[in-house]
Protein backbone atom coordinates (compact mmCIF):
# COMPACT_ATOMS: atom_id res chain seq x y z
CA UNK A 1 0.00 0.00 0.00
CA UNK A 2 1.53 3.37 -0.97
CA UNK A 3 -0.99 5.43 0.49
CA UNK A 4 -1.21 4.76 4.49
CA UNK A 5 -3.68 6.74 6.62
CA UNK A 6 -3.58 4.93 10.47
CA UNK A 7 -3.52 5.86 13.66
CA UNK A 8 -0.56 3.62 15.42
CA UNK A 9 2.83 4.62 15.25
CA UNK A 10 5.14 3.47 13.02
CA UNK A 11 8.96 2.87 12.19
CA UNK A 12 10.29 6.01 9.32
CA UNK A 13 13.49 3.51 9.34
CA UNK A 14 12.08 0.50 8.98
CA UNK A 15 9.69 2.24 6.26
CA UNK A 16 12.31 3.63 4.42
CA UNK A 17 14.59 0.44 4.09
CA UNK A 18 11.14 -1.48 2.85
CA UNK A 19 10.40 0.95 0.54
CA UNK A 20 14.06 0.95 -1.20
CA UNK A 21 14.29 -2.10 -0.91
CA UNK A 22 10.97 -2.63 -3.30
CA UNK A 23 12.45 -0.61 -6.13
CA UNK A 24 14.81 -2.13 -8.36
CA UNK A 25 16.07 0.62 -10.70
CA UNK A 26 15.93 3.39 -9.09
CA UNK A 27 19.07 4.03 -7.19
CA UNK A 28 18.08 7.85 -5.65
CA UNK A 29 15.93 7.67 -2.55
CA UNK A 30 14.54 10.65 -0.83
CA UNK A 31 12.21 10.56 2.35
CA UNK A 32 10.56 13.32 4.49
CA UNK A 33 9.83 12.44 7.92
CA UNK A 34 7.82 15.23 10.36
CA UNK A 35 7.84 14.69 13.99
CA UNK A 36 6.07 16.01 16.83
CA UNK A 37 8.48 18.71 18.23
CA UNK A 38 7.76 20.62 21.24
CA UNK A 39 9.66 23.48 19.73
CA UNK A 40 8.86 26.18 22.18
CA UNK A 41 8.12 24.37 25.37
CA UNK A 42 5.28 23.50 27.04
CA UNK A 43 4.02 21.02 24.18
CA UNK A 44 2.55 18.01 26.14
CA UNK A 45 0.30 16.24 22.78
CA UNK A 46 -1.09 16.51 19.68
CA UNK A 47 -4.67 15.58 18.23
CA UNK A 48 -4.92 15.00 14.43
CA UNK A 49 -8.33 15.20 13.26
CA UNK A 50 -9.26 13.81 9.78
CA UNK A 51 -11.81 12.98 6.92
CA UNK A 52 -11.99 9.43 6.61
CA UNK A 53 -12.59 8.45 3.00
CA UNK A 54 -12.11 12.15 1.53
CA UNK A 55 -7.90 11.42 3.10
CA UNK A 56 -6.94 8.53 1.58
CA UNK A 57 -8.95 10.12 -1.91
CA UNK A 58 -6.86 13.74 -1.37
CA UNK A 59 -3.13 11.83 -0.83
CA UNK A 60 -3.98 8.93 -3.76
CA UNK A 61 -4.74 12.00 -6.30
CA UNK A 62 -1.34 13.86 -4.88
CA UNK A 63 1.14 10.41 -5.33
CA UNK A 64 -0.71 10.17 -8.86
CA UNK A 65 -0.27 13.68 -9.59
CA UNK A 66 3.84 13.49 -8.95
CA UNK A 67 3.84 9.94 -10.60
CA UNK A 68 2.80 12.28 -13.50
CA UNK A 69 4.53 14.85 -13.52
CA UNK A 70 8.22 12.99 -12.54
CA UNK A 71 10.24 10.03 -13.62
CA UNK A 72 9.46 8.50 -10.47
CA UNK A 73 9.62 4.31 -9.97
CA UNK A 74 7.79 4.56 -6.76
CA UNK A 75 6.34 7.05 -4.14
CA UNK A 76 5.07 6.48 -0.47
CA UNK A 77 2.85 8.84 1.91
CA UNK A 78 1.80 7.68 5.29
CA UNK A 79 0.28 9.72 7.65
CA UNK A 80 -1.25 9.51 11.12
CA UNK A 81 -4.28 10.66 12.97
CA UNK A 82 -5.53 10.63 16.19
CA UNK A 83 -3.24 11.44 19.92
CA UNK A 84 0.50 11.82 19.11
CA UNK A 85 2.92 12.32 22.11
CA UNK A 86 5.76 14.80 21.64
CA UNK A 87 9.49 12.70 19.81
CA UNK A 88 6.69 10.59 17.60
CA UNK A 89 6.49 10.41 13.89
CA UNK A 90 3.42 12.44 12.41
CA UNK A 91 3.83 11.19 8.53
CA UNK A 92 6.41 10.16 6.12
CA UNK A 93 6.68 10.72 2.24
CA UNK A 94 9.50 8.63 0.02
CA UNK A 95 10.33 8.98 -3.31
CA UNK A 96 12.32 6.80 -5.68
CA UNK A 97 14.06 7.61 -9.26
CA UNK A 98 16.77 6.95 -11.28
CA UNK A 99 17.52 10.95 -11.21
CA UNK A 100 18.10 12.60 -7.70
CA UNK A 101 16.40 15.87 -9.24
CA UNK A 102 13.21 13.83 -9.99
CA UNK A 103 13.14 12.32 -6.59
CA UNK A 104 14.31 15.64 -4.14
CA UNK A 105 11.20 17.26 -5.99
CA UNK A 106 8.71 15.10 -6.26
CA UNK A 107 9.16 14.44 -2.52
CA UNK A 108 8.83 18.28 -2.33
CA UNK A 109 6.04 18.67 -4.12
CA UNK A 110 3.93 16.01 -1.83
CA UNK A 111 4.79 17.71 1.01
CA UNK A 112 3.35 20.77 0.03
CA UNK A 113 0.08 19.52 -1.31
CA UNK A 114 -0.14 17.07 1.95
CA UNK A 115 0.40 20.51 3.87
CA UNK A 116 -2.58 22.03 2.06
CA UNK A 117 -4.28 19.80 0.14
CA UNK A 118 -5.39 16.72 2.33
CA UNK A 119 -7.97 17.14 4.96
CA UNK A 120 -5.52 16.82 8.35
CA UNK A 121 -6.16 19.03 10.89
CA UNK A 122 -3.59 19.32 14.04
CA UNK A 123 -4.72 20.27 17.54
CA UNK A 124 -1.56 21.28 20.23
CA UNK A 125 -2.25 20.83 24.18
CA UNK A 126 -0.06 22.30 26.44
CA UNK A 127 -0.34 23.33 30.12
CA UNK A 128 -2.49 26.19 28.23
CA UNK A 129 -4.60 24.79 26.92
CA UNK A 130 -5.11 23.36 23.49
CA UNK A 131 -5.48 24.86 19.66
CA UNK A 132 -6.02 24.11 16.76
CA UNK A 133 -2.62 25.12 14.71
CA UNK A 134 -3.25 27.34 12.29
CA UNK A 135 -2.72 27.33 8.71
CA UNK A 136 0.38 29.44 7.12
CA UNK A 137 0.01 31.76 4.32
CA UNK A 138 3.34 30.54 3.27
CA UNK A 139 1.89 26.97 3.09
CA UNK A 140 -0.49 28.18 0.62
CA UNK A 141 2.06 30.19 -1.23
CA UNK A 142 4.33 27.27 -1.63
CA UNK A 143 1.90 25.70 -4.02
CA UNK A 144 2.25 27.54 -6.79
CA UNK A 145 6.13 26.65 -6.93
CA UNK A 146 4.50 23.78 -8.88
CA UNK B 1 -27.34 15.71 2.26
CA UNK B 2 -25.52 14.93 4.48
CA UNK B 3 -23.23 17.93 5.95
CA UNK B 4 -20.02 17.05 7.95
CA UNK B 5 -17.83 19.95 10.03
CA UNK B 6 -14.58 18.93 10.79
CA UNK B 7 -11.74 20.46 13.83
CA UNK B 8 -12.66 24.03 15.28
CA UNK B 9 -16.24 24.07 12.98
CA UNK B 10 -17.02 20.86 14.37
CA UNK B 11 -16.33 21.94 18.03
CA UNK B 12 -18.38 25.18 17.72
CA UNK B 13 -21.20 23.86 15.65
CA UNK B 14 -21.32 21.12 18.69
CA UNK B 15 -21.27 17.97 16.10
CA UNK B 16 -19.64 16.33 13.62
CA UNK B 17 -22.17 15.64 11.33
CA UNK B 18 -26.05 16.04 10.03
CA UNK B 19 -28.41 15.58 7.51
CA UNK B 20 -29.79 19.11 5.92
CA UNK B 21 -32.34 19.49 4.35
CA UNK B 22 -32.13 22.47 1.98
CA UNK B 23 -32.94 24.03 -1.17
CA UNK B 24 -29.56 26.18 -1.46
CA UNK B 25 -28.42 25.90 -4.70
CA UNK B 26 -24.50 26.64 -3.92
CA UNK B 27 -22.57 26.38 -1.09
CA UNK B 28 -22.72 29.98 0.14
CA UNK B 29 -26.33 29.99 -0.05
CA UNK B 30 -26.35 26.48 2.60
CA UNK B 31 -23.49 28.32 4.44
CA UNK B 32 -25.64 31.13 4.92
CA UNK B 33 -28.87 29.29 5.70
CA UNK B 34 -26.59 26.95 8.27
CA UNK B 35 -25.78 30.74 9.91
CA UNK B 36 -29.57 31.68 10.16
CA UNK B 37 -30.34 28.38 12.54
CA UNK B 38 -28.18 28.62 15.79
CA UNK B 39 -26.14 31.26 17.24
CA UNK B 40 -23.63 28.46 17.05
CA UNK B 41 -23.55 27.87 13.82
CA UNK B 42 -23.22 31.55 13.04
CA UNK B 43 -20.30 31.85 14.99
CA UNK B 44 -18.80 28.68 13.48
CA UNK B 45 -19.36 29.76 9.87
CA UNK B 46 -19.31 33.61 10.33
CA UNK B 47 -15.97 34.04 8.41
CA UNK B 48 -16.07 32.49 5.02
CA UNK B 49 -12.90 33.22 4.10
CA UNK B 50 -11.52 30.85 7.09
CA UNK B 51 -13.68 27.95 5.63
CA UNK B 52 -12.52 25.47 2.95
CA UNK B 53 -15.57 23.33 1.55
CA UNK B 54 -15.70 19.77 0.17
CA UNK B 55 -18.14 18.05 -2.34
CA UNK B 56 -18.37 14.78 -2.20
CA UNK B 57 -15.32 14.36 -0.91
CA UNK B 58 -13.21 16.86 -3.49
CA UNK B 59 -11.93 19.94 -2.48
CA UNK B 60 -14.35 23.02 -3.75
CA UNK B 61 -15.49 26.77 -4.10
CA UNK B 62 -18.44 28.33 -2.17
CA UNK B 63 -19.39 29.50 -5.14
CA UNK B 64 -19.99 25.72 -6.53
CA UNK B 65 -23.65 23.79 -6.96
CA UNK B 66 -25.27 21.30 -4.94
CA UNK B 67 -26.48 20.44 -7.35
CA UNK B 68 -26.71 16.31 -7.33
CA UNK B 69 -24.10 16.84 -4.22
CA UNK B 70 -24.83 13.77 -1.82
CA UNK B 71 -21.97 15.18 1.01
CA UNK B 72 -20.81 18.73 1.84
CA UNK B 73 -18.12 19.13 3.73
CA UNK B 74 -16.97 22.34 6.05
CA UNK B 75 -14.02 23.28 7.90
CA UNK B 76 -10.98 25.69 8.49
CA UNK B 77 -7.74 25.57 6.16
CA UNK B 78 -6.08 22.33 6.24
CA UNK B 79 -2.90 21.66 8.47
CA UNK B 80 -1.21 18.15 7.49
CA UNK B 81 2.15 17.34 7.17
CA UNK C 1 30.42 12.03 13.84
CA UNK C 2 28.34 13.99 11.42
CA UNK C 3 30.94 12.83 8.23
CA UNK C 4 31.80 9.43 8.05
CA UNK C 5 34.08 7.79 5.13
CA UNK C 6 33.44 3.89 5.21
CA UNK C 7 34.14 0.68 3.75
CA UNK C 8 31.30 -1.10 5.87
CA UNK C 9 28.13 -1.34 4.89
CA UNK C 10 25.51 0.73 6.66
CA UNK C 11 21.56 0.85 6.96
CA UNK C 12 20.55 3.56 6.30
CA UNK C 13 16.73 3.35 7.96
CA UNK C 14 18.99 3.03 10.93
CA UNK C 15 20.84 5.92 10.83
CA UNK C 16 17.88 8.06 10.01
CA UNK C 17 16.18 6.99 12.94
CA UNK C 18 19.32 7.63 14.67
CA UNK C 19 19.64 11.22 13.65
CA UNK C 20 15.92 12.29 13.92
CA UNK C 21 15.96 11.19 17.68
CA UNK C 22 19.17 12.91 18.59
CA UNK C 23 17.76 16.25 17.01
CA UNK C 24 15.33 17.92 19.93
CA UNK C 25 13.75 20.67 18.37
CA UNK C 26 13.44 20.27 14.57
CA UNK C 27 10.36 18.43 13.08
CA UNK C 28 11.12 18.32 9.74
CA UNK C 29 14.21 15.39 8.51
CA UNK C 30 14.93 15.26 4.71
CA UNK C 31 16.99 12.04 3.94
CA UNK C 32 19.00 11.15 0.14
CA UNK C 33 20.28 7.87 0.08
CA UNK C 34 21.92 6.72 -3.41
CA UNK C 35 22.20 2.95 -3.80
CA UNK C 36 24.11 0.73 -6.77
CA UNK C 37 21.16 -0.14 -9.21
CA UNK C 38 21.74 -2.63 -12.51
CA UNK C 39 19.56 0.11 -14.21
CA UNK C 40 20.92 -1.40 -17.93
CA UNK C 41 21.18 -4.62 -17.28
CA UNK C 42 24.81 -6.86 -16.50
CA UNK C 43 25.99 -4.68 -13.67
CA UNK C 44 27.77 -6.80 -11.40
CA UNK C 45 30.02 -4.61 -9.32
CA UNK C 46 30.82 -0.97 -8.11
CA UNK C 47 34.55 -0.09 -7.11
CA UNK C 48 34.91 3.76 -5.61
CA UNK C 49 38.04 4.98 -5.19
CA UNK C 50 38.53 8.45 -2.39
CA UNK C 51 41.25 10.58 -1.85
CA UNK C 52 42.07 9.70 1.93
CA UNK C 53 42.26 12.60 4.05
CA UNK C 54 40.76 15.58 1.22
CA UNK C 55 37.37 13.45 1.27
CA UNK C 56 36.73 14.22 4.98
CA UNK C 57 37.95 17.30 4.65
CA UNK C 58 35.78 18.16 2.02
CA UNK C 59 32.45 16.50 2.82
CA UNK C 60 33.36 18.37 6.21
CA UNK C 61 33.38 22.12 3.93
CA UNK C 62 30.33 21.12 2.44
CA UNK C 63 28.47 20.48 5.65
CA UNK C 64 29.58 23.56 7.55
CA UNK C 65 28.22 25.75 4.29
CA UNK C 66 25.23 24.04 4.50
CA UNK C 67 24.70 24.21 8.12
CA UNK C 68 25.86 28.71 7.38
CA UNK C 69 23.53 28.83 4.78
CA UNK C 70 20.55 27.03 6.23
CA UNK C 71 18.27 27.24 9.34
CA UNK C 72 19.79 23.39 10.20
CA UNK C 73 19.26 21.70 13.73
CA UNK C 74 22.15 18.60 12.08
CA UNK C 75 23.59 17.79 8.75
CA UNK C 76 24.64 14.28 8.33
CA UNK C 77 26.39 12.80 5.51
CA UNK C 78 27.96 9.06 5.13
CA UNK C 79 29.62 7.76 1.96
CA UNK C 80 31.11 4.75 1.68
CA UNK C 81 34.35 3.42 -0.63
CA UNK C 82 35.96 -0.01 -1.87
CA UNK C 83 33.89 -2.82 -3.43
CA UNK C 84 29.94 -2.58 -3.65
CA UNK C 85 27.59 -4.73 -4.99
CA UNK C 86 23.98 -3.88 -6.56
CA UNK C 87 21.32 -3.28 -4.20
CA UNK C 88 23.70 -1.73 -1.06
CA UNK C 89 23.66 1.37 -0.20
CA UNK C 90 26.34 4.22 -1.70
CA UNK C 91 25.72 6.97 0.53
CA UNK C 92 23.33 8.88 2.14
CA UNK C 93 22.92 12.36 3.60
CA UNK C 94 20.23 13.73 6.12
CA UNK C 95 19.29 17.18 7.50
CA UNK C 96 16.86 18.34 10.13
CA UNK C 97 15.02 21.88 10.52
CA UNK C 98 12.10 23.20 11.96
CA UNK C 99 11.06 24.09 8.44
CA UNK C 100 10.71 21.53 6.24
CA UNK C 101 12.18 24.18 3.24
CA UNK C 102 15.61 24.66 5.12
CA UNK C 103 15.80 20.66 5.33
CA UNK C 104 15.01 19.95 1.91
CA UNK C 105 17.09 22.72 0.38
CA UNK C 106 19.89 21.63 2.45
CA UNK C 107 19.88 18.24 1.61
CA UNK C 108 19.55 19.06 -2.06
CA UNK C 109 22.47 21.11 -1.77
CA UNK C 110 24.44 18.78 -0.37
CA UNK C 111 24.14 16.09 -2.73
CA UNK C 112 25.11 18.36 -5.12
CA UNK C 113 28.14 19.60 -3.59
CA UNK C 114 29.34 16.03 -2.93
CA UNK C 115 28.70 14.67 -6.41
CA UNK C 116 31.10 17.17 -8.29
CA UNK C 117 32.80 18.87 -5.34
CA UNK C 118 34.07 15.58 -3.10
CA UNK C 119 36.94 13.15 -3.94
CA UNK C 120 35.15 10.09 -5.04
CA UNK C 121 35.40 7.91 -8.80
CA UNK C 122 33.64 5.39 -9.46
CA UNK C 123 34.31 2.40 -11.45
CA UNK C 124 31.47 -0.35 -12.76
CA UNK C 125 32.33 -3.64 -13.54
CA UNK C 126 30.03 -5.56 -16.13
CA UNK C 127 30.51 -9.02 -18.07
CA UNK C 128 31.98 -6.35 -20.78
CA UNK C 129 34.30 -5.31 -18.19
CA UNK C 130 35.40 -1.94 -15.80
CA UNK C 131 34.65 1.30 -17.18
CA UNK C 132 34.94 4.71 -14.68
CA UNK C 133 31.91 6.17 -14.97
CA UNK C 134 31.93 9.59 -16.16
CA UNK C 135 30.90 13.18 -15.08
CA UNK C 136 27.68 14.52 -16.38
CA UNK C 137 27.78 17.61 -17.22
CA UNK C 138 24.26 18.31 -15.80
CA UNK C 139 26.31 17.58 -12.21
CA UNK C 140 28.38 20.70 -12.62
CA UNK C 141 25.55 22.64 -14.01
CA UNK C 142 23.76 21.92 -10.88
CA UNK C 143 25.97 23.78 -8.57
CA UNK C 144 25.33 27.06 -10.33
CA UNK C 145 21.62 26.47 -8.05
CA UNK C 146 22.86 27.52 -5.05
CA UNK D 1 56.48 17.66 -3.39
CA UNK D 2 54.05 14.49 -3.35
CA UNK D 3 51.78 14.20 -6.51
CA UNK D 4 48.80 11.53 -6.52
CA UNK D 5 47.10 10.18 -9.25
CA UNK D 6 43.26 8.83 -8.70
CA UNK D 7 41.02 6.74 -10.65
CA UNK D 8 41.56 6.55 -14.58
CA UNK D 9 44.97 9.10 -14.34
CA UNK D 10 46.13 6.30 -11.44
CA UNK D 11 45.62 3.47 -14.04
CA UNK D 12 47.45 5.42 -16.64
CA UNK D 13 50.57 6.33 -15.16
CA UNK D 14 50.61 2.95 -13.05
CA UNK D 15 51.19 4.17 -9.68
CA UNK D 16 48.77 6.65 -6.92
CA UNK D 17 51.56 8.87 -5.79
CA UNK D 18 55.52 9.43 -6.17
CA UNK D 19 57.49 12.34 -5.36
CA UNK D 20 58.60 14.64 -8.14
CA UNK D 21 61.21 17.14 -7.84
CA UNK D 22 60.51 20.09 -10.02
CA UNK D 23 60.89 23.75 -10.57
CA UNK D 24 57.61 24.34 -12.22
CA UNK D 25 55.83 27.28 -11.07
CA UNK D 26 52.35 26.04 -11.30
CA UNK D 27 50.25 23.32 -12.07
CA UNK D 28 49.91 23.58 -15.67
CA UNK D 29 53.64 23.99 -15.79
CA UNK D 30 53.88 20.73 -13.21
CA UNK D 31 51.73 18.88 -15.64
CA UNK D 32 53.62 19.50 -19.02
CA UNK D 33 56.85 18.58 -16.95
CA UNK D 34 55.32 15.36 -16.46
CA UNK D 35 53.93 14.90 -20.04
CA UNK D 36 57.63 14.87 -20.94
CA UNK D 37 58.64 12.32 -18.79
CA UNK D 38 57.03 8.77 -20.37
CA UNK D 39 54.64 7.61 -22.75
CA UNK D 40 51.98 7.29 -19.98
CA UNK D 41 52.19 10.41 -18.40
CA UNK D 42 51.51 11.75 -21.88
CA UNK D 43 48.49 9.93 -22.28
CA UNK D 44 47.62 9.96 -18.96
CA UNK D 45 47.00 13.48 -18.87
CA UNK D 46 46.73 15.15 -22.09
CA UNK D 47 44.09 16.53 -22.47
CA UNK D 48 43.85 19.10 -19.46
CA UNK D 49 40.22 20.06 -19.37
CA UNK D 50 39.56 16.28 -18.57
CA UNK D 51 41.73 16.71 -15.43
CA UNK D 52 40.93 18.25 -12.20
CA UNK D 53 43.63 19.22 -9.49
CA UNK D 54 43.89 19.22 -5.59
CA UNK D 55 46.62 21.65 -3.64
CA UNK D 56 47.22 20.27 -0.35
CA UNK D 57 43.75 18.39 -0.33
CA UNK D 58 41.87 21.53 -1.38
CA UNK D 59 40.19 22.04 -5.10
CA UNK D 60 42.63 24.47 -6.78
CA UNK D 61 43.30 25.58 -10.66
CA UNK D 62 45.62 24.29 -13.19
CA UNK D 63 46.78 28.60 -13.26
CA UNK D 64 47.91 27.79 -9.13
CA UNK D 65 50.78 28.53 -8.41
CA UNK D 66 52.82 25.07 -6.64
CA UNK D 67 54.19 27.79 -4.16
CA UNK D 68 55.03 26.06 -0.81
CA UNK D 69 52.35 23.43 -1.79
CA UNK D 70 53.95 20.14 -0.38
CA UNK D 71 51.03 17.46 -1.86
CA UNK D 72 49.58 18.16 -5.58
CA UNK D 73 46.37 15.57 -6.58
CA UNK D 74 45.76 14.60 -10.17
CA UNK D 75 42.45 13.01 -11.09
CA UNK D 76 39.56 13.06 -13.30
CA UNK D 77 36.09 15.19 -12.25
CA UNK D 78 34.30 13.70 -9.46
CA UNK D 79 32.03 11.44 -9.25
CA UNK D 80 30.39 10.71 -5.60
CA UNK D 81 26.78 10.21 -4.23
Amino acid sequence: MRIRVQSDVFDPGVELNAFSAAVDRAGAVVSFSGLVRDVDGGLQAMEIEHYPGMTEKALGQIRDEAMRRWDLADALIIHRHGALTPGEVIMMVATASRHRKDAFEAADFLMDYLKSRAPFWKKERSGAGADWVAARDEDEDALRRW
Amino acid sequence: MQVLYFAWVRERIGRPREEVQTDAATVAELVEELRGREERYAVALADISALRVALDQELAEFTDSLDGVREVALFPPMTGG
